[in-house]
């Protein structure tokens, strides 16, 4: 009696919850209970295998991190595949198959990721939209490629693409192709000034910072600081009076922008006055409040805007309806679904080889434009655009 | 580990070349105000600790919760219309002390008195448990969204102005911080060595059950322990909320950590040890960040607890338990 | 049984915690064969003599020799406390019992045959692929063990946990894991505490018939009167960390120094522990 | 007359309980369901759920008092002083061992009960490592008492040690096994060794910075470990040199066999291949146990001053634990690493060590079958939960607070005692 109180308050957070905590309750009580959680393995599976049976219709699945550090990155890249799949079903489906769309959450965890894949098989999804990290990336789609599954990613680094797996594509640029650009901007438009180059500790960041750092020194432009930091971390002071010292003007970053805000706000306490240079994470708009009025330092490099495709504008249009601004990879998450339908059409089934073949061989119009793959399934012109933070929405850079 | 120790020898004579004062002094400041942040979320695992012998992991989560408590208390009382920045910083600390301590009382409700006297590992467990319940629940309701609040107290002053932005610079906002901490530490001091209460509660440190006989309801002075980590805690999240303006359910964790080594490192159960543990931690960090490798510095931080605890396995202040025969 | 070279000898020992010193120049004898006991009021040191004695305390001054039958002279003051229990086998027990409560009374018994066995068991490999010498090994410590607890009559209680047993058991139990660990030189410590009168008149026979047949040496601190003086071949009194006297039970007990010391005592719970047992050891 | 005076009395005694504990509900709920921010236009803005936080507080209420209403109907009376020591045995010895039999009997059906159920198999493997994980961390925790923080540490070292050795030299699954193994020990000594001194949560604290060093080194030490980018494509398993692939160059397990690739293959046999591990694991620690060495580890966790006094060298033995313990996590590794093909520094941080410690306190410290429940419940019920993603770490942590206020000795605290007096010795 004294313990139970705030256990109902627990369970009062959702009435999901308590779904949940009759399986805990198994644990509870001893053996029996428990012999029941072991067969919890088969019921869960059980469950599953049965979804799939009920429905004949096409299983598409997006999969990214819906939940945990990287959740708003998610939460557009979900987004953007439900409004395609919507708007497929409304154009009356797929190959005269309703579609379906299963949403796998990988939470940016390599285990988990795996364990999504999995899930996926087992629905036996036709398609596969994602992952967003490229740490998550890399070890589904050996599943996926053992399963014959074909793949649509975002994620950036080079790795993906060099392994020789024939069904993933990657929809958007490379590292190495974004820290060329960057580089190159960074060249042309900083001359003369003390350039740092800075990453975080993750897949995404050192790779970009990496390839900013080679293109720089490609063009014979000085680099006075090249340093690491940890990401998770909240005082950067350490790195912060170190650019001071090194009378840093120019800060490269590799990496997330949660970092990015708070290397900017801990910078302008120490009278610091930097402009910062950044990838693709940096269009999340969750920077504009972080960084505060330091945000209009913040230079980054991004596809170009496909909310200024007209191709885009009904989707755009349907998605602001909706209270959604389809920032970021939301875009082409959409776009990665628009490619499979279009070469499932074109390849009049969804069998992965014919699709493959499809999506290596013909060219498609997308949301963000003509999409080519080539033979190692990037795409052929990756352009990358350097863009500016203006207060709440960011333009382009006329250099 | 190897090739760390070269790296971060290289960086040293690097930089010592390009070192100043102002640097120097400048990591100082940073470092101390680190450590009293980290200091003040130390006591609350110390006492916990020094009453019931347990360490308390949802107590970094704790820290969290009244980070985000901050965030919105600010908002709230910016949209108010109240525009005192004083006045603004102790409604915000009332209400964040308050609330916190709510949630300082539950833990322990919830994760230690139903395990009072079981095995040492179950309160542990149950605490984990807890702080994973915790940075869910702020996920969900609160959104997995870096909240952020625009900069409350701006400006600071120049120590060495002389050469341009070389000049050691302490902003306000980390001059509030160390004084309310120093403020915090003296007052909590007396409060423990003074009043009848931190009496009890140094009792029940020494021995629950005597108090037991002697009538005290030790289950209250064990509630109130945690009540009190939890409002300094508190304290510790409006102050990281001010200096750094950004906060995410997964700063519980980072600072969970370091505070518990801080508290170990001082010697667990002895208040001033947290403290000095804090500010040791805060300065470790500080300057091997700025001298060193940053991506090192928790290695170091780590490196140097162990160390200390080799030679001396209590602590700094920590009192050496003899081997009872 | 010779008893010509003592078995241990203790010359002006001293021990210092801080200002207080808990034994100051003790020195004294024990013999192989013989109950030698240590006796004397509450905080006369009579423990730290055996910290001292067992490793766990390094005593300040003096020097602590056992002359082992087949190792030769062993200074124990200069060993830890694992080698003096392994290597100079002087074992002890604890005034405060402690068993592994949560094993059974069997296990505590093979524990306290560990090196024994682990040598059987060749760094746990014949052990795991569970050899014949390893086999015969284990099945030897068993049936001594059980052997033991046949001998202090506790082998019924062989498979209990054994911190669930009462007092009086659980003192039996630590002396039969003190035999196990094969000593020369046993140190009980108030091993008849919470016993009653019966039990405590077992012990005292178990501890001279072991004496005398095992031919190890034993020193037994005991505030039971009754089981001193019968058990003893040789007392020695301490008071305050000094020896006040030493010699047979017949002696000591018409000792005027020890008589005061005990009745001069203020805290009268010791002054009483004489004149009862005094009279049932007469009886 | 009296009686219902009684009632009356204690029922307005629960429900001024249930007030209360509804009043704590609010204050808690306020700050994080009443009310919330949300990115405004300029900065944030403070937006009210009033009617979730009522909820929230009204069901705080329902549920204490019907909770307390239960409890007093049927004299459940609350356990204040769990005992230390585990609760005699929740079944007799046999049972449990038909348990245990019942349990390896439905892990080697499984995949034919769930027979192309690729998830299903999957889960399963992954159940079954933190099985094996939770049994080589019982070792240190369960049986010698060391608390453990950074046992993943361990993990880490053995992964790593395959993913490169296969990477750079070659070595396949088998030859990398015992290497990994041995490597893993050795670390567990070094790491093990500044501990000796050290107790309870100072130990603690110590482990938990030796698991964040050896992460923190595999993040920066970039030209060995490739950093955060990890290592990929890390060879799988072979079939006793039969690779399971559709199509290698020379023999392969399908064509040897005579029977036609799927995929569905390699996950059953990596299955089986961590089944079988993990019943080595088992055997050998229960064979541990019976041991000298096995007995000592558990006199040392009871008593380490009376262990000395019986000429036990605590050192070895403390050092013996971690060794072994830190060995098993290796060979662990080694498959985490063969299963994933990718291993990157974000599988071992130290929520991992932490989930690992809560199976082996959740199942019951020492208990091999305890560990197995407390595996499945842990690795299931996030996995049950992933189509409701966001609610399903929420669960775990009430799990793990509810099964350990429910049976604080975890699911099985049963101790079965390494020796029995000979039968023929009884009488």
């Amino acid at each position: 009696m004294i313990n139970e109180a705030p256990q109902e308050t627990i369970e009062a957070s959702t009435d999901r919850f308590r779904i949940e905590s009759e399986h805990l309750e198994m644990g509870m009580n001893g053996l029996k209970h428990s012999m029941n959680v072991v067969a919890g393995i088969g019921l869960g599976g059980l469950a599953l295998t049965w979804s799939v049976a009920a429905c004949a219709n096409l299983v598409v699945g997006v999969a990214g991190p819906m939940t945990g550090e990287y959740a708003s990155g998610g939460e557009q890249f979900r987004k953007g595949a439900e409004q395609a799949v919507k708007d497929i079903n409304a154009a009356g489906g797929l190959l005269g198959q309703k579609v379906d769309l299963v949403v796998g959450d990988d939470v940016c965890d390599p285990k988990q990721a795996v364990s999504v894949a999995n899930s996926f098989v087992n629905k036996k999804v036709a398609f596969v939209d994602g992952h967003w990290c490229s740490s998550s990336t890399l070890p589904a789609s050996d599943v996926y490629n053992d399963a014959q599954i074909p793949q649509v990613t975002v994620s950036t680094n080079p790795k993906i693409t060099e392994r020789g797996i024939q069904g993933i594509f990657r929809i958007t640029g490379r590292d190495d192709q974004q820290g060329q650009v960057a580089g190159d901007y960074i060249a042309e438009n900083f001359k003369g000034k003390k350039i740092a180059v800075v990453d975080e500790k993750t897949a995404y960041g050192g790779g970009l910072a990496d390839e900013i750092a080679k293109e720089l020194s490609a063009k014979q432009t000085p680099v006075v600081l090249r340093q690491s930091i940890t990401a998770g971390e909240k005082d950067y002071s350490g790195l912060v009076s170190k650019l001071k010292a090194n009378g840093v003007e120019v800060l490269a970053y590799g990496g997330y922008y949660q970092e990015v805000a708070l290397i900017l706000r801990q910078a302008a306490q120490a009278g610091l006055k930097l402009a910062l240079i950044g990838g693709d994470t940096l269009t999340n708009n969750e920077l504009v409040n972080a960084a505060g009025p330091e945000i209009n330092k913040v230079i980054f490099t991004f596809p170009p805007d496909p909310r200024k495709n007209a191709a885009a504008a009904k989707v755009v249009e349907a998605l602001r309806a909706q209270k959604i601004e389809p920032e970021g990879y939301m875009l082409y998450s959409y776009a990665a679904m628009q490619v499979f339908a279009d070469a499932a059409k074109r390849a009049n089934s969804t069998d992965y080889a014919a699709v493959v073949k499809q999506l290596h061989n013909a060219s498609f119009s997308t949301v963000v434009g003509p999409v080519d793959f080539d033979a190692k399934g990037d795409l052929k012109s990756p352009g990358y655009v350097v863009y500016r933070w203006k207060g709440n929405n960011y333009e382009y850079v006329n250099k | 580990m190897k090739y760390g120790g070269a790296c971060t020898l290289h960086r040293l004579r690097t930089s010592l070349t390009g070192v100043d004062m102002s640097q120097a002094l400048q990591q100082l400041i940073n470092g101390i105000t680190l450590g009293a942040i980290y200091g003040l979320i130390a006591i609350g695992y110390t006492m916990v600790y020094g009453i019931i012998g347990m360490i308390n992991f949802a107590h970094g989560d704790i820290y969290m919760v009244s980070a985000f408590i901050a965030v919105t208390c600010f908002t709230l009382v910016a949209s108010s219309g109240i525009s005192s920045v004083v006045a603004t910083i102790a409604i915000t600390l009332v209400v964040c002390i308050a609330l916190t301590s709510a949630f300082g009382w539950t833990v322990e409700r919830v994760g230690y008195r139903p395990l009072r006297g079981s095995s040492r590992l179950a309160p542990l467990i149950s605490s984990i448990g807890i702080s994973i319940f915790l940075q869910n629940a702020v996920q969900i309701t609160q959104g997995a969204r870096v909240k952020s609040i625009q900069p409350l107290v701006t400006g600071g002053v120049n120590l060495i102005a002389a050469e341009g932005h070389h000049g050691a610079y302490v902003s306000y906002t980390q001059i509030l911080i160390v004084a309310v901490t120093v403020l915090l530490m003296c007052g909590f001091t007396l409060f423990i060595n003074r009043t009848s209460f931190g009496r009890q509660q140094r009792a029940c440190e020494q021995d629950q059950r005597m108090m037991q006989f002697l009538g005290y309801n030790v289950d209250r002075i064990i509630a109130l322990t945690f009540m009190i980590g939890a409002g300094l805690a508190a304290v510790a999240g409006v102050m990281v909320t001010l200096y750094y303006g950004v906060v995410d359910f997964s700063i519980g964790f980072q600072a969970g950590i370091k505070a518990f080594t801080a508290a170990v490192l001082g010697g667990i159960g002895s208040l001033p040890g947290a403290m000095l543990g804090g500010v040791i931690i805060g300065l470790i960090e500080a300057f091997w960040a700025a001298y060193l490798s940053p991506e090192y510095k928790d290695v170091a931080t780590f490196v140097i607890l162990i160390v200390v605890l080799m030679f001396r396995p209590s602590g700094l202040l920590g009192r050496p338990e003899v081997e009872k025969v | 049984m010779t008893i010509d070279r003592p078995l241990l000898r203790v010359e002006n020992l001293t021990m210092q915690f801080g200002g207080l010193r808990a034994i100051e120049n003790l020195s004294m004898h024990a013999y192989a064969a013989q109950v030698t006991s240590v006796i004397g009021p509450n905080g006369a040191g009579k423990t730290t003599f055996f910290n001292c004695l067992t490793g766990f305390y390094r005593p300040t001054r003096g020097a602590l020799t056992l002359s082992h039958p087949r190792r030769g002279e062993l200074r124990l003051d200069a060993m830890r406390s694992v080698n003096v229990a392994r290597t100079a086998q002087v074992v002890r027990t604890f005034q405060n019992i402690r068993l592994f409560p949560r094993m059974t009374v069997l296990e505590n018994l093979m524990v306290a045959q560990h090196n024994t066995l682990q040598e059987a068991s060749r760094f746990s490999i014949a052990g795991a692929l569970n050899l014949a010498s390893y086999r015969r090994a284990s099945e030897q410590a068993i049936d001594n063990a059980l052997t033991w607890l046949g001998r202090l009559g506790v082998r019924d209680v062989a498979e209990k946990a054994a911190g669930d047993m009462p007092y009086g058991v659980q003192r039996r139990v630590e002396i039969a894991r003190a035999m196990c660990a094969g000593p020369i030189l046993l140190c009980l410590d108030e091993p008849a505490a919470g016993m009653n009168p019966r039990e405590s008149a077992e012990l005292t026979a178990l501890l001279r018939s072991l004496a005398k047949e095992q031919g190890i040496g034993i020193l037994l601190i005991e505030h039971d009167m009754s089981v001193v003086m019968k058990v003893s071949d040789h007392i020695v009194v301490l008071n305050h960390g000094k020896k006040i006297a030493e010699g047979c039970p017949a002696g000591i007990k018409s000792n005027p120094d020890v008589i005061s010391a005990y009745l001069g005592e203020d805290d009268d719970s010791s002054s009483d522990e004489l004149m009862p047992h005094e009279r049932s050891a007469h009886a | 007359m009296s009686a219902t005076m009684m009632k009356e009395s204690d029922l307005s005694l629960r429900i001024r309980d249930a007030l209360w504990a509804s009043v704590v509900a609010g204050l808690i709920g306020l700050p994080l369901l009443g009310l919330t921010t949300r990115d405004g236009m300029h900065g944030l803005q403070v937006e009210t759920r009033w009617p979730q936080l009522a909820a929230f507080i009204a069901i705080a209420f329902a549920g204490r008092f019907v909770l307390q209403t239960v409890m007093h109907r049927f004299k459940i009376a609350p356990k204040r002083r769990a005992s230390t020591r585990p609760a005699p045995g929740v079944v007799d010895k046999g049972a449990l061992a038909w348990l245990g039999a019942g349990c390896v009997a439905f892990a080697v059906l499984l995949p034919a009960l769930f027979a192309g159920n690729r998830y299903v198999v999957d889960t399963a493997t992954t159940v079954l490592i933190y099985v094996m994980l939770g049994w080589g961390l019982n070792v240190v925790v369960g049986l010698a008492g060391l608390l453990d923080l950074g046992y993943v540490a361990f993990y880490a070292v053995g992964a790593y040690t395959y993913g490169l050795l296969s990477t750079h030299f070659g070595f396949g699954f088998w030859q990398a096994l015992p290497v990994a193994g041995a490597l893993a020990a050795l670390f567990g000594m070094v790491l093990g060794y500044p501990t000796l001194r050290l107790r309870g949560d100072y130990l603690a604290i110590v482990t938990l910075g030796f698991g964040e060093i050896i992460r923190l080194v595999l993040v920066n030490w970039g030209d060995l470990t490739g950093g955060p980018n990890g290592i990929s494509s890390i060879p799988k398993p072979t079939f006793f040199g039969l690779p399971m692939a559709a199509s290698g160059e020379g023999a392969t397990f399908a064509s040897v066999f005579g029977i036609d690739y799927t995929p569905g293959q390699r996950v059953v046999f990596l299955y089986y291949l961590i089944l079988g591990l993990a019943l080595l694991t088992s055997l050998l620690v229960n064979r541990l146990r019976r041991l000298p060495v096995g007995r000592a580890w558990e006199a040392v966790r009871e008593d380490e001053i009376a262990c000395k006094a019986m000429g036990i060298n605590v050192t070895n033995v403390k050092l013996s634990a971690f060794a072994t313990g830190a060995m098993l996590a290796g060979f662990a590794g080694v498959f985490f690493a063969a299963r994933q093909g990718f291993i990157s520094p974000e599988s071992f941080t130290f929520p991992e060590s932490a989930t690992i410690l809560a199976i082996v306190v959740l199942g019951g410290m020492g208990s091999q079958l305890g560990v197995v429940f407390a595996a499945s419940v842990l690795v299931v019920l996030p996995e049950l939960g992933r189509d409701f993603s966001e609610y399903r770490m929420l669960a775990f942590g009430v799990a793990m607070v509810l099964i350990m206020i429910v049976r604080p000795g975890g699911l099985i605290s049963h101790r079965r005692a390494t020796v029995n007096v000979p039968s023929e010795a009884k009488q």
